[in-house]
């Protein structure tokens, strides 16, 4: 029994009254003031209609089904709207997952701000102009004067995300919901961003329900996590037993998912594929500068980076998007031609790439055979029932069954299906190298370790060489058998796993090292100090 | 017949509405009592048992003459329109696809078009090639080609920054192909509604065409022509010319409820 | 903003190759048009040797891309000619019909500009409600009906049974402003049916749109009111399509009114054309034309940059 | 002599006799009877069908109704047509021939004056008609001025016309719109877009193709003319509007009504309806040396495959009188009442096509409502009508624009009309003589063209009569013209507008003098 929250069998439902899809089912959720509740699922586990319901509020379409909601006395399932606007901003504030499409692109940061104290009456504009300033000189926001006049697109994520927490604490609110504020962050970000948050909730003895599928952070920020399946609480504990001594298998199997480890590869292998100082613009700006590596035939080659540090840019010009505008790129010893409609018919199949976002990256008008039965076509040149069972080869080959997917639209399948088939796409040109660019940081963490174990399978089967494009270091550690850490369009430091894990040379690399969050408690005011220090020691390098 | 359960009933009347003036544009000669050009009567009977809506200035029996009215005035409409949106659409999707100077060709070349008033460039052409409805329907084509062209361009300029178009580029698929199988499909909707508007539009065209002196060329029945027609004995307080106007008016409304569903699902379908 | 007065001038200087484009355009045209001026005004009454002469008389002998060099040299000094048929300085001659066009366009645009756009954000702020269906539906009636025949309707209404306004738009024969208004009423109501449908659907439809993004919802859960969100977070990042088909309705009002003007016999520009079309005069036709077609490339640009102002990231770009 | 000269100057009195006689007898006038005397004073409102941006005061280009009324209005011509279709001396006090009526003299009245107040003087009148020939005349006119040999004034108020051969219906001539007088700029050239005129009416206001505001000129020299105290003449294109004008009181008269729905517009109680019989024929010229229209019995085998009570039903809605296949009209002199009439009849048409040893017949027709409003309908049901005497005559619809130079004299069968001619010369030297400009069925028939120069020439009524009688039987037995129907010339008024019991016939509206003979009750 919270004594600022109480959420009792709580049910949400969606579409027709008559034959229902349920999202939320049974939830109790109980928070006292000053309170942390850290939210963990996977996406569609219900955990940000939880914590919309919360504030009383759900998206259209969808309707409180049953329940109560006991916010303070008032039960939020059955307020009127009148009486819900006013607690909205008032006494429940909310943080959304990107900032950058939360915030009115229309308005300047500070008017937004205001806008909530004006509606409500806590405060006049000059003073709320004033408070405004505080809140972003205590969130370590660069020059707190001046940046409230900025318009949303001159600020970047991070300040963005910080700006949205002190736009949420405007009204000093009850409660703030915490809807995957970092996700979208690169990690030398997120741990400023989540430092300001804990520093800011903690001084004003702000409850708060923080929903995130990452658990490091949540461990963080969280006196209590809640683990959510398929819209049912799985289980409640203080956060130190959570991450000790999880009952349930769910719960284990979530921790278990940084364990995969592929052997690493090391010794002599000749290059299949070599860069020689290659350099590419975007009109003046220099994306990419002097890159010289070679991709060990047979091997994984991670490029690690945050955004902006060119990773992305390298994988375009490789598979020949972009023509580089300075170096060459060497394929078997042979030039590589830089625009792809320059390559031959045989480097073109020999060459594929799976790219981060599936739905994008897959034509959504059509099946999934549409989708493998053109590129086999196009490359094998088999026909008729030879096509037809390569095709059903490929699914099997990505652990999907024929019968069942085969015949169905793209938008009929899930996240980790559709990476699958484009990664099927892939091997339908009997490929050599394979890129992939961000392939797994969409996808939730089991379905990511899925799509990491086929790919080290299908390596081993076919021999292929990868090249990894990824921010995420845990992604790395788990598959990579070279590593190069990229920053600015430069190459810091590359060489074997082990050696950049264990001892890497550049302040940079050990900071970004630093910045991986980690399941203890303490982690977080660490890495602060660590990330304080490698800073300086950068800039003095 | 699942996407018929789901649809509204506003959607369902238009449908309704729309199959009904197909097939009785379809049968016409034969659901209409009497020919199209066939003198019946006098000249204004009014409406009566043999002719339920009354005779025409020509002593046309009124309901024949809609009934084939909306044979012709579908047809050209849905050939008018039909060839606008081919070539339009294939155009625009061209020159999003390729950029650069084609595009930037391509576009001028449309504002150009566009620059000029439809109703004086359709003046001009059809007194330049004569005023047979071949000729009609390919000089409104022309005219409808612009807005369409551009519609597409701007909607194929999302689809082209897909990944998917990369992937196929890079498999070093033809231009066809991109086009027809891997854009064509995504904009589809799009096209959809606003030929829905378009499609009305041609025969409103074809009405003001008919006021100035170059539409449809009598005895040929379409209804905006026979608003033209019958329009003067509006202001006797006749109705007559209520019929037709109000046979447009009537598709017109159905089929954009049918267009604003169809945008609503596909809408539904992306989110 | 020299990002964004870079944008203008280059646009302008798009629009005037448009122009030469479209002159060209129309000149060839005029050429290719069965019959030349003296046919047409002999008519019947045509004989090889008066044809003859009256060509000879209008310089219809010299070849066309002599004329046509020969306008273009006068236009470039700001000199349209004169019309061929009446010997009349085209500027002369436009800027009456001039006055009347621009008259009547922002007449009907005062009135129909407004509503419809208060309409479109009622309809959407009360999206599926009967309020919205029924404007939906009566506007699409208006648009379905040829003009002439709305204008005949209202005809049939305010001036026989009602004889409250002139079927005749004679603004040549009032001096008062209100008089003008008075005279004019009617084409301006024909017109205001026309164009409101277009531009509420728009407006609804943007906004709507618009609806749909993250900020909205942030808005919501800030505790602000549902008409708020629509005015304060909606309508100013649903601006760009708005202020376009907006632009679109304007250029229609100045451009193609001709089947209004012909109806109410109002000295319009349109007129004007379909008269110079008919009688080959060709300076009068590429003058009008020029401006008609000038009016819709000001607009266009016009409604690029609006649309730009109104958006911050590109009103102060990186 | 005295004969001749009763004849082409009547004295007033003979005249009004004469005409109240034909008014009778002809049971024209179908209009009620009117309160004889005119009354002055009051601003007439005429809405107007044609009317161009393109139009201008230059005489030379006249070419719609719009600058026809104008023209009378302004200016003046040397002769006018009496209602009883006689010519009158109008601007000339007289004017005499020369027994071979080859030299005319015309006297020019002296209290005749410009609105400039100067007095019209022989010069004046020698400049204008030179303005209308030569080598760069670009007018509608100059075929028929040019039996003209010479022109010269004699003195300040006699001009004396030379011809190149005798012409006894000379004086008709100068009732031509284009032929109105201007003033000598003094070069012997006038100046064509002076508004200095001799007429009734002062130009006030002129915009072309919208509106002209005329007012009276308090020292106009011609007596009972011209009440009107302020005449505005609107375009008003579209028939709907000119008729809801009308009926809401905006304008007083129009022209051209809406055919369709005149019935209706006939119900307003203070709407009038007034219909004229005119000269105004629907043609379809064949050109008698194309096969296979050079085969006389084809063209009779046509003439008699038309339903031409169709078409006057039909097309004309009843406002016209079929056609004899000649182009003189029941109002014009020399009218020959005797001819037998053409009617729809497949069995002769059959026949004639058995005498052509054809048993079918397939001929294209090429038209476009240019031709007139209509001819594409009339033309629909005549190749109805002609299958039923197995001919097939194709409809070929042609544009509108340059219709007159594309089609017209260059198809071997297309539509066509003829506006007023006011004698049976003037109409059949300028489409049917040999070598004539618009002979546009390129018919030579030496007996037809004898009797034309004959008849011209001749000065005895009574032989004329027969040869003028003669011609019409050729044309209608031989010639190339199938003529279906004549049309009527309708406008409506309200009741203020008052009409002289009898109208000159020629061209709508009282020939389009209706501005200088009407007034308003």
């Amino acid at each position: 029994m919270g004594n600022l929250l109480t959420i009792r069998d709580l049910r949400l439902e969606a579409g027709s009254k008559t034959d229902p899809t349920v999202i939320l089912e049974g939830l109790d959720l109980d928070l006292d003031r000053g309170e942390v509740l850290g939210l963990v699922g996977e996406s569609g586990a219900g955990k940000s209609s939880a914590g919309l319901a919360a504030m009383g509020f759900v998206r259209d379409g969808v309707r409180i089904a049953g329940g109560r909601i006991d916010f303070d006395g008032t039960d939020l399932a059955r307020a009127s709207h009148a009486t819900l606007r006013r607690l909205h901003g008032r006494r429940i504030a909310y943080v959304a997952q990107s900032a950058a499409a939360s915030f009115n692109p229309a308005h300047r940061l500070i008017d937004q701000f205001a806008e909530g104290p004006l509606l409500h009456g806590t405060a006049d504009a000059a003073a709320a102009h004033d408070d405004a300033r505080a809140l972003y000189r205590q969130m370590r926001l660069p020059n707190p004067d001046e940046i409230g006049f900025r318009y949303p697109h001159e600020v970047s994520g991070g300040q963005l995300q910080r700006a949205m927490t002190a736009m949420a604490m405007a009204c000093r609110p009850d409660l703030i919901i915490f809807d995957e504020p970092t996700t979208a962050l690169d990690v030398t970000t997120q741990i400023e961003v989540l430092g300001a948050m804990r520093d800011i909730t903690e001084r004003y003895g702000t409850a708060a329900i923080y929903i995130t599928h990452d658990l490091a952070v949540v461990s963080q920020m969280a006196d209590r996590i809640t683990v959510m399946r398929h819209g049912r609480e799985v289980e409640t504990a203080a956060t130190q037993r959570m991450l000790e001594s999880p009952e349930q298998d769910y719960t284990r199997s979530l921790w278990a998912v940084r364990s995969i480890r592929k052997p690493a590869e090391t010794g002599p292998a000749e290059p299949l594929l070599t860069l020689d100082g290659v350099g590419a613009h975007y009109r003046s700006f220099k994306a990419l500068d002097g890159i010289d590596f070679a991709l060990a035939r047979g091997r994984t080659t991670a490029v690690v980076g945050e955004s902006g540090s060119g990773k992305s840019t390298l994988a375009k010009v490789i598979a020949g998007l972009m023509a580089p505008s300075e170096g060459r790129v060497l394929w078997d010893g042979a030039p590589l031609a830089g625009d792809h409609a320059k390559r031959s018919r045989a480097q073109l199949r020999e060459i594929q790439m799976i790219y981060q976002m599936a739905d994008t990256a897959l034509n959504p008008r059509h099946t999934v055979r549409e989708t493998l039965d053109r590129p086999v076509a196009f490359f094998t040149g088999l026909r008729g029932k030879a096509r037809r069972a390569r095709v059903r080869e490929l699914m099997e080959l990505i652990e999907l069954d024929p019968d069942t997917f085969l015949d169905r639209r793209i938008p009929e399948l899930s996240g980790g299906q559709k990476q699958r088939v484009g990664i099927a796409r892939a091997l339908a040109a009997k490929p050599r190298f394979i890129i992939c660019d961000e392939i797994t940081s969409a996808l939730d963490q089991l379905v990511a370790e899925g799509i990491l174990k086929l790919l080290i399978r299908l390596q081993k089967e076919l021999g292929l060489t990868y090249m990894f494009i990824t921010h995420d270091l845990a992604t790395v550690e788990a598959i990579a058998d070279e590593v190069v850490v990229m920053k600015e369009g430069r190459i810091v430091e590359a060489g074997p796993r082990g050696q950049i894990f264990e001892a890497p040379q550049q302040a940079y690399t050990r900071r970004l090292l630093a910045s991986v969050p980690q399941m203890d408690a303490g982690w977080l005011d660490r890495a602060r100090r660590d990330a304080a220090e490698a800073r300086s020691a950068e800039t003095a390098a | 017949m699942t996407l018929l359960r789901t649809a509204p009933p506003t959607a369902i009347f238009g449908l309704l509405v729309l199959a009904a003036t197909l097939l009785i544009g379809l049968f016409a000669p034969l659901v209409a009592p009497y020919g199209e050009t066939e003198i019946v009567g006098a000249e204004y009977l009014p409406w009566s048992a043999e002719h339920p809506l009354g005779t025409d200035n020509l002593g046309r029996d009124m309901l024949s003459r809609m009934i084939f009215g909306a044979r012709n005035t579908v047809g050209l409409a849905l050939l008018t329109t039909g060839i606008a949106f081919s070539v339009g659409a294939a155009l625009g999707m061209f020159a999003a696809l390729k950029g650069g100077w084609v595009d930037q060709l391509m576009s001028r070349a449309v504002d150009v078009l566009m620059a000029v008033p439809p109703l004086i460039l359709a003046l001009m052409l059809l007194a330049i090639i004569g005023p047979s409805i071949p000729n009609m329907v390919g000089v409104i084509a022309v005219i409808y080609l612009a807005p369409v062209f551009r519609l597409s361009r701007a909607a194929a300029m999302n689809v082209v920054a897909l990944d998917f178009i990369g992937a196929a580029r890079l498999r070093g698929e033809g231009t066809v192909w991109l086009l027809r199988r891997e854009i064509l499909p995504n904009i589809s909707s799009t096209l959809v509604a606003e030929a829905g508007l378009r499609f009305c539009f041609v025969f409103l065209f074809i009405a003001a065409l008919s006021f100035l002196g170059i539409g449809i060329q009598p005895p040929t029945a379409d209804w905006g022509s026979m608003v033209k027609e019958n329009a003067t004995l509006i202001t006797f307080g006749d109705v007559t010319p209520l019929i037709p106007a109000g046979a447009i008016a009537l598709l017109t409304v159905s089929i954009n409820f049918i267009v604003d569903w169809m945008l609503h699902r596909a809408s539904g379908l992306k989110s | 903003m020299t990002r964004l007065q870079k944008l203008i001038l280059s646009r302008l200087a798009l629009g005037v190759v448009t122009l030469f484009a479209v002159s060209a355009l129309m000149f060839v045209g005029i050429e290719l048009l069965p019959g030349d001026l003296a046919q047409q005004i002999l008519g019947q009454s045509a004989t090889a040797e008066t044809l003859a002469a009256f060509r000879a008389e209008l310089g219809l002998d010299q070849p066309p891309h002599l004329r046509y060099l020969d306008w273009l040299s006068g236009v470039v000094q700001g000199d349209f000619g004169q019309s061929l048929a009446s010997r009349r300085d085209v500027a002369e001659l436009l800027s009456t019909r001039l006055a009347n066009t621009m008259f009547l366009a922002a007449y009907a645009a005062v009135i129909a500009v407004p509503i419809a756009v208060v309409l479109g954000l009622l309809a959407a702020l009360w999206r599926n409600t009967l309020f919205d269906r029924s404007a939906n539906i009566g506007a699409l009636s208006a648009i379905s009906m040829p003009e002439f025949f709305v204008a005949y309707l209202l005809i049939l209404v305010f001036s026989i049974k009602l004889g409250w306004f002139p079927t005749l738009a004679r603004i040549d024969s009032v001096d008062t402003l209100g008089g003008a208004l008075h005279a004019t009423f009617l084409p301006a109501l024909t017109l205001i049916l026309v164009v409101i449908a277009h531009m509420m659907r728009m407006t609804r439809a943007a906004i709507i749109n618009v609806l749909a993004a993250p900020y909205i919802e942030m808005a919501r859960l800030k505790g602000v009111p549902r008409w708020r969100v629509v005015l304060r977070h909606a309508l100013p990042n649903a601006l760009a399509p708005i202020i376009n088909v907006i632009a679109l309705n304007l250029a229609y009002l100045i451009v193609g009114v001709v089947v209004v003007e012909v109806v109410f016999s109002y000295p319009g520009l349109g007129q004007l054309l379909v008269d110079a079309v008919a009688s080959r005069d060709f300076p009068v036709v590429q003058a009008v034309g020029l401006f008609f077609a000038g009016t819709y490339i000001l607009l266009n640009v016009a409604a690029d940059i609006l649309s730009i102002l109104s958006n911050p990231r590109l009103r102060h770009g990186r | 002599m005295t004969q001749f000269t009763s004849f082409a100057a009547p004295s007033r009195r003979g005249f009004l006799a004469g005409s109240a006689a034909a008014g009778l007898a002809l049971g024209m006038g179908l209009t009620p009877a009117r309160a004889a005397e005119p009354q002055k004073g009051g601003t007439l409102r005429v809405g107007f069908t044609q009317g161009s941006t393109s139009d201008s005061l230059d005489p030379a280009t006249y070419s719609n109704d719009f600058m026809f009324a104008t023209s009378y209005a302004v200016f003046s011509t040397l002769v006018e047509i009496a209602p009883d279709g006689s010519a009158k001396p109008d601007l000339a006090e007289s004017y005499e021939a020369t027994p071979d009526a080859a030299t005319w003299t015309f006297r020019l009245r002296d209290d005749a004056t410009f609105s400039d107040g100067k007095t019209v003087a022989a010069k004046d009148v020698v400049a204008s008609i030179r303005h209308h020939m030569g080598e760069q005349s670009k007018s509608g006119v100059k075929p028929l001025l040019e039996q003209i040999a010479d022109i010269k004034a004699d003195g300040d108020n006699v001009v004396v016309f030379t011809l190149k051969s005798g012409n006894a219906d000379f004086p008709f001539i100068f009732n031509d719109y284009h032929l109105t007088i201007r003033q000598d700029r003094g070069d012997g050239t006038i100046d064509p877009d002076s508004r200095i005129g001799t007429g009734g009416y002062v130009i006030e206001a002129f915009e072309p193709g919208v509106r002209i505001e005329l007012v009276r000129r308090d020292d106009y020299w011609k007596q009972g003319a011209a009440h009107f105290d302020k005449v505005v003449i609107l375009k008003v294109g579209d028939a709907a509007a000119r008729m809801n004008a009308l009926m809401t009181g905006e304008v007083d008269l129009i022209d051209r009504p809406d055919l369709k729905t005149i019935h209706m517009l006939e119900r307003n109680p203070n709407v009038r309806i007034h219909t004229q019989d005119g000269t105004l024929h629907y043609t379809m010229p064949m050109h008698v040396n194309t096969a296979p229209f050079d085969d006389v019995n084809v063209r009779m085998a046509l003439k008699h495959a038309i339903d031409r009570e169709a078409i006057v039903q039909k097309v004309l809605k009843g406002y016209g009188t079929v056609g004899n296949d000649h182009p003189i009209a029941s109002s014009m002199p020399f009218y020959n009442a005797d001819l037998e009439q053409h009617a729809y009849d497949p069995e002769k048409a059959r026949h004639y096509l058995g005498k052509a040893g054809l048993d079918s017949l397939d001929v294209t027709l090429h038209t476009a409502d240019a031709a007139l409003n209509g001819a594409v309908d009339a033309s629909v049901l005549f190749s109805e009508a002609a299958k039923a005497a197995g001919i097939n005559v194709g409809v070929s619809r042609e544009p509108d624009d340059g219709y007159w130079s594309n089609v017209w004299l260059q198809k071997p069968f297309c539509t066509s009309y003829w506006g007023g001619r006011p004698t049976p010369d003037l109409m059949f030297s300028a489409g049917y003589a040999a070598g004539a400009d618009w002979n546009d069925t390129n018919w030579q028939n030496e007996r037809f063209n004898e009797l034309l120069v004959a008849a011209r020439a001749e000065l005895d009524q009574g032989r004329r009569a027969e040869m003028y009688g003669e011609m019409q039987k050729l044309c209608q037995t031989d010639g190339g013209a199938l003529i279906p129907a004549f049309g009527q010339y309708v406008s409506a008024m309200n009741q203020k507008v008052q009409t002289p019991e009898k109208v000159s016939e020629m061209w709508d509206l009282d020939s389009q003098r209706f501005i200088e003979r009407w007034w308003l009750a």
